[in-house]
């Protein structure tokens, strides 16, 4: 039978609109714009260079984190260890140069190697023992808190990093992780942002453009299936654990570099909000759907709401409130586009 | 047992006098105040040559079964703070009903008695709170944000309050404390919706770091007061950053509550004759700030 | 001509499940081996064991002679033996083209920038599944949203694109109406021709016995025997398949209910001539 | 006698995607409907919506000349529509026996302590699915470990069992063996002959004439006709199904290949003449 | 074909231990055997009457909720909120009589029937929004979180109820939920160990041989088929949900009498110690499978744990590291007891 080179006439018109809304990202995008004209709107300070500058900088660890999470949970598994990773590398780095003097990039990279390193191990223990990831990472996750505690206390004597800035070199890195740019009255692009942006930038190429992207998808969707046809599915499996480790060495330096101190206790809990951003953002719990950019949508709604809540000057006792109410808000709005788009003529 | 992990400089100690004391705080984990009194109960049971066991959880059910333990593995005495004094009525009363000598640190002043603790050591959070809320009223500050670091603790909650009850316009922020970026950012943003704002209280040090580097970018000229130490704090109190910090010296009422039952155990002392025992507070301002800073160093102070 | 593909006693339990046992034949270059059996006789554990989707248990696999354990279809499949699934190996969420060129996908570019050659998936998407008969509104929908027999079409399409030496076929015809189905013989037919061994599962015979050249019949888990096309006459073929003395009776029974004109009937009596 | 159901000018959309169009025809109590067509055509969908599965789009559904909306698959079942849907509706891990009665549990006692009555459960399952041929090793293995052709029985004695005026079975013969298959049409005379109303889908020309009372042809979503089997001969059916001058090409092609003799290629003849 | 009466000849033999291993729970029961021995030997207290009694209050109450979110991870369901509820409903009886002089039992029905109303909100959006329900329960998370801090806040001016135990009748209620058997030399089983068994008792009853039950496993194995045939998929689920809210709201009676006190954070953070507990107990995460009695024994397991460590002495800064590597280790005997259970003849 020919192929059906003219229009077929069993699909009815559809724009170009609707194609882009159809995207995972979509809803998250419009539920970003509606919060940021909210704030906007309603308070004076949130849309200034210096309002802007905090919300952007709250997104942006939270973003890198979320968008490794995204890639990882599109592929089918949880990290609950990431939070603690950003801890745990940061406080690796503070006691090695403050404590035992190590040049700082020397620490830095061996920050890396070991963060790649659990990487692995969660990677290599969930494909091995075939234990869900959920529970995997948890225990590495109680594992970490323990030694980011108990280690620091051990070695240092105290819960929480002090005296970084005076260590040698210690604006070298700084440059690279905790710098800003200046801009308008007072604003002030940190170099997180500038990361996020990029991290965003390359996960989304890797999702979209190669060929582990599409095994990455195929692995959320149907892992059987794809080791059927061929896919290495431990090698895949693997590089993606160790891909959020190493956004949480990165996140880990941000931190360190930008407040020049970590505590024991970074991190901890933070590994659901980066769950929570990617899902805001358009990412299935259940794998093989999602985007990167939709995380980082997610992760810019987290970080909007979580100031624009403060901006507003609601008593911040009820600040949890507020922040599931919008959340909640968020998600059903980038329900309804979704659906609106899939049904759109 | 593996008890003091703190950097120890003497490392022979004194000989295993054999007692076992339970150290039960209401602290969540990594907290810096509590740490630093984990590490004077630690010490004195290192100076006294005996085991201290320390536990802490922040849900009274949960910590009053951590006294239930203590009792059950019939330790020698019991320390506890009593942020909550209901949730831990019956299990401190079952302990002292077993013959178990028990201190109060900390929180649960107007209680101890009561439950039949052999004294109380250090104040409630409230009175260091009246303390910090008066000294920077005055100061001549107008108003004030109090950052609250973990939602729903009872102790922060409690300075907040007490502050607030001295100083008068005082606002409780509420922030993620396990994301300092979120801290920093939270900080920078109620200064910028709120010019107003001249006086911002944490209640730890590592918060009082963060909000000093809020104050910076959001060119705002708060002044900065914070609960507890940390080298970084002092340094930034001698570097006019901050403007003071109030020191519970958590160290003490760690070391004294094993001290006082260590002088019970061994010769049968009721230490402070049924009063209480103050550990401070002390303010760390930039005029006695060198001081500290070597202890401060340590994680002693 | 030796055998690529030779299995010798094969064996397969799941926990307490036999579900093959003492299984022994060959694939070789240019021929079809059909694979025959009722529901349930252990045709597709067997295809899976070839395909490297199960380890085998007992007995040896040979593939070129090489005794051969096969952990994982990336074996099988640079080995050069492609399968379609009963299950169809498809990833729902996916869409068409993405799925067609799962694990073999075509890059452009080098280095950092080697990237998926996107149209020219699509094309080869379409086009292959044109030739099939079956036109894609959009290879860009997921294939989820197929219908049965347009995904068993998709991956029939995928398995002959990347056939290289051995091509099998689970139930490939299953699910397909009768053009479709022909389409599916004559690539059977033409993949023959081209000197690729077939392995070729079906529960009809008409189906069966054009194409095939040699048979092994399964029966609950176990071989009947393997027999060449000039051994094994049409009938004795569908009288093997059914078990004889069962149809016979289904032939009587379905006559009462349908009448002696009725064709199916008619059609099983012709079988059991 | 009025229709069980009845269709008017149906149709339905996903999206811009344009299932099905313009559908009329209706299921009369002791009559065997058949829905033909190419891979694709819209047959599931049109059978999803009597089901209950989807709501329909356009057009009216009359039950018991009633104009019906359906929005659950219960409330097809609570009008004594039962239904073997082409990807079966199983729950992979749940036991057989589960499985079988999931929706319809039997149950004894009373108040609080009503629970299921289990053994007789179990054993309703076996002998059901003896009945057709299908001789379970153990009614508790979680029905994802059955083989294709197995799973499917499973759901055929279900809807049959529970059946209570129509019946509607999608494919329910494609992976089905020789035997298999003649049992469910045996299955499909009996219910007719009880006075069900059967709907039967099927790419097999063989298996639909000899039980089908009146013959739907869908093509891309539009009917192509509402037959009676009077009006439309076997060989008449098999060239609408394949589409006549499409099937005579591919007759040729296959000759070429397969040489004159091929049974294929005479069966397809034979259906063409 | 006749019905095969004796023995089928492609089932090789398989005894009746292989087929009790083969059930969900039966990792954790050997794994909570395992811990309970180690604990025995190597402390002295942990196996005496007093000791038993701490670990075993401890485990009882997270053992309901784990049981309640087990049917609800079997029904392909997560509650997020189900720990802040403890909260809510302990906070709401103690604000309603200490503050407002409420009956102390018009109070707890008051309680019982916001939770409920909480849970059906919370299993309505679930099914009308068809957004996943870990966002959803994380919105009413949130909510129920802030509302926990700054209502009580705001009717009372504290953030933990004080002085119950001199609200009028307080002694009545106090028999179900708070009382204690006493027992050997100072052992006390508390009302909450009776519950717990009595919750499990009855969920493994409605899983295993009712109606619901059956249901319960179609809606997390395949909700598509289960709509399809017919099982009442939206009644189903916001009963599961209804479920969970009732559990938080037993355990918040339980934690309220028996300590006479609760704090505006009770309950946070343990949310996800119920969905460990319900997966080490052999539930899976993605639905269909699992049972109520293995998560009984995953909370033991928790509790056993969690206190074996205090007895132990072991330096309270790496308790999570311990209890992370004792997870690990529970988690991965059970997959191996379930495998060989499996594999066996
Ligand atoms: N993973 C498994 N666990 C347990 N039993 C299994 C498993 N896979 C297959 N079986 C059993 O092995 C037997 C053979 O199954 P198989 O799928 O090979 O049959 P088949 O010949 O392909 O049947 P069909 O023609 O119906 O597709 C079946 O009875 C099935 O129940
Ligand atoms: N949920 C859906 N979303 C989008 N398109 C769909 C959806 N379901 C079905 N379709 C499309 O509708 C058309 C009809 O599908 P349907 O499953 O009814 O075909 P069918 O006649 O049953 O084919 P087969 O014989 O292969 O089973 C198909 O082309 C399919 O792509
Ligand atoms: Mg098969
Ligand atoms: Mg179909």
């Amino acid at each position: 039978m020919a192929a059906a080179v003219a229009e077929d006439e069993r699909v009815s018109g559809s724009s170009g609109v609707t194609k882009v809304l159809k995207r995972p990202e979509s809803g998250a995008m419009v539920a970003a714009l509606v919060i940021f004209a909210w704030f906007s709107f309603t308070t004076d300070a949130f849309a200034t260079s210096g309002g802007s500058s905090t919300w952007l900088l709250g997104s942006s660890t939270i973003g890198i984190m979320a968008v490794a999470v995204a890639l990882l949970m599109i592929g089918g598994e949880f990290d609950l260890s990431a939070g603690a990773m950003t801890g745990f590398t940061g406080l690796l780095v503070g006691v090695l140069t403050t404590e035992y003097g190590l040049n700082i990039w020397v620490a830095i990279l061996v920050a890396l190697v070991l963060a790649l390193a659990v990487g692995a191990l969660n990677g290599v223990l969930v494909m091995k023992t075939g234990l869900p990831s959920f529970i995997v990472t948890l225990g590495t996750f109680f594992v970490l808190q323990g030694v980011d505690l108990a280690g620091t206390k051990a070695l240092i004597g105290q819960v929480a990093i002090q005296g970084m800035s005076r260590v040698p070199f210690y604006d070298q890195p700084r440059v690279l992780f905790g710098s800003a740019l200046h801009w308008g009255e007072n604003g002030s692009v940190y170099a997180s942002v500038f990361w996020w942006v990029a991290v965003t930038a390359v996960a989304t190429w890797v999702l979209m453009r190669t060929r582990v992207g599409n095994w990455i998808f195929a692995l959320g969707g149907a892992q059987g299936a794809a080791r059927q046809v061929g896919v290495p599915v431990f090698r895949a499996k693997v590089g993606l654990f160790m891909t959020t480790a190493a956004a949480g060495w990165l996140v880990g330096m941000l931190t360190l570099f930008r407040t020049s101190t970590v505590q024991s206790n970074t991190g901890v809990g933070q590994e659901f909000i980066y769950i929570i951003c990617a899902v805001v953002g358009g990412c299935l719990l259940t794998g093989g759907y999602g985007s990167a950019i939709g995380a980082a949508f997610g992760a810019l709604i987290y970080g909007m709401v979580n100031q624009g809540i403060v901006y507003s000057g609601w008593d911040s006792n009820w600040l949890r409130t507020f922040l599931g109410a919008m959340l909640l808000g968020a998600v059903l709005l980038n329900e309804w586009v979704r659906r609106r788009a899939e049904l759109a003529r | 047992a593996c008890s003091g992990t703190g950097k120890e400089e003497d490392a022979s100690g004194t000989a295993d006098s054999g007692f076992t004391y339970a150290v039960i705080t209401h602290s969540g984990p990594g907290d810096a105040f509590w740490d630093r009194v984990k590490s004077g109960a630690e010490k004195a049971g290192k100076d006294y040559g005996a085991t201290v066991e320390y536990n802490a959880d922040p849900d009274p059910a949960k910590q009053a079964q951590l006294i239930d333990a203590a009792v059950a593995s019939k330790s020698d005495g019991i320390v506890v703070s009593m942020a909550n004094p209901d949730g831990l009525e019956e299990s401190v009363k079952a302990a002292v009903a077993a013959g178990i000598p028990v201190v109060t640190i900390n929180s649960g002043v107007d209680r101890s008695a009561e439950f039949g603790a052999i004294t109380h050591i250090g104040q409630s959070e409230s009175v260091a709170g009246e303390a910090v809320g008066e000294r920077l009223k005055s100061e001549g500050l107008k108003k004030a944000i109090c950052v609250i670091h973990e939602a729903g603790n009872v102790g922060l909650e409690e300075r907040c309050k007490s502050s607030a009850g001295a100083f008068g316009a005082m606002e409780n922020l509420q922030v993620d404390g396990t994301d300092d970026a979120a801290v920093q950012a939270s900080v920078t943003s109620k200064l910028q919706a709120d010019p107003d704002v001249d006086t911002v209280l944490t209640l730890g040090g590592q918060y009082a770091v963060d909000a000093v580097n809020a104050v910076g970018e959001s060119g705002s000229d708060a002044k900065i007061a914070t609960f507890d130490l940390s080298e970084d704090v002092v340094s930034n109190i001698e570097d006019g950053k901050i403007l003071f910090a109030v020191d519970q010296q958590p160290y003490v009422q760690g070391f004294l509550g094993v001290t006082t039952l260590y002088l019970k155990s061994v010769n049968g002392n009721d230490v402070g004759g049924g009063q209480p025992i103050n550990s401070g507070p002390a303010f760390v301002t930039k005029d006695n700030a060198a001081q500290v800073a070597e202890y401060a160093a340590k994680g002693t102070r | 001509m030796s055998a690529l593909i030779e299995v010798r006693d094969l064996g397969k339990r799941f926990g307490n499940v036999i579900a093959l046992q003492g299984i022994s034949t060959s694939v070789r270059s240019g021929e079809v081996t059909c694979v025959l059996g009722d529901n349930g006789a252990g045709k597709s554990t067997l295809i899976k064991i070839l395909a490297g989707s199960h380890p085998h248990g007992e007995g040896t696999l040979l593939i070129d002679d090489q005794e051969r354990r096969l952990s994982s279809p990336r074996e099988a499949l640079d080995a050069g033996i492609a399968t379609v699934y009963q299950d169809l190996a498809v990833v729902p969420l996916m869409p068409v083209w993405r799925n067609f060129f799962l694990g073999s996908e075509v890059t452009r570019g080098r280095g950092p920038l080697r990237r998926l050659d996107v149209a020219r998936m699509k094309e080869t998407t379409r086009t292959e599944l044109a030739a099939m008969g079956i036109d894609l509104r959009d290879v860009d929908q997921p294939i989820g949203t197929l219908s049965g027999g347009e995904r068993q079409c998709v991956a029939i399409a995928r398995a002959v694109h990347f056939g290289a030496r051995v091509l099998i076929l689970d139930e490939p015809t299953a699910a397909l109406g009768v053009k479709q189905s022909g389409v599916v013989l004559k690539y059977i037919a033409k993949a023959r021709d081209r000197g690729l061994g077939v392995v070729f599962i079906t529960h009809n015979p008409h189906h069966a016995h054009p194409v095939g050249d040699r048979f092994v019949l399964l029966r609950r888990g176990r071989s009947l025997g393997d027999f060449a096309k000039k051994d094994l006459p049409m009938d004795e073929l569908v009288s093997m398949m059914a078990g004889g003395a069962e149809l016979e009776s289904l032939a009587h029974e379905l006559e009462r209910t349908m009448g002696t004109d009725s064709s199916v009937v008619s059609e099983l009596r012709a079988d059991l001539q």
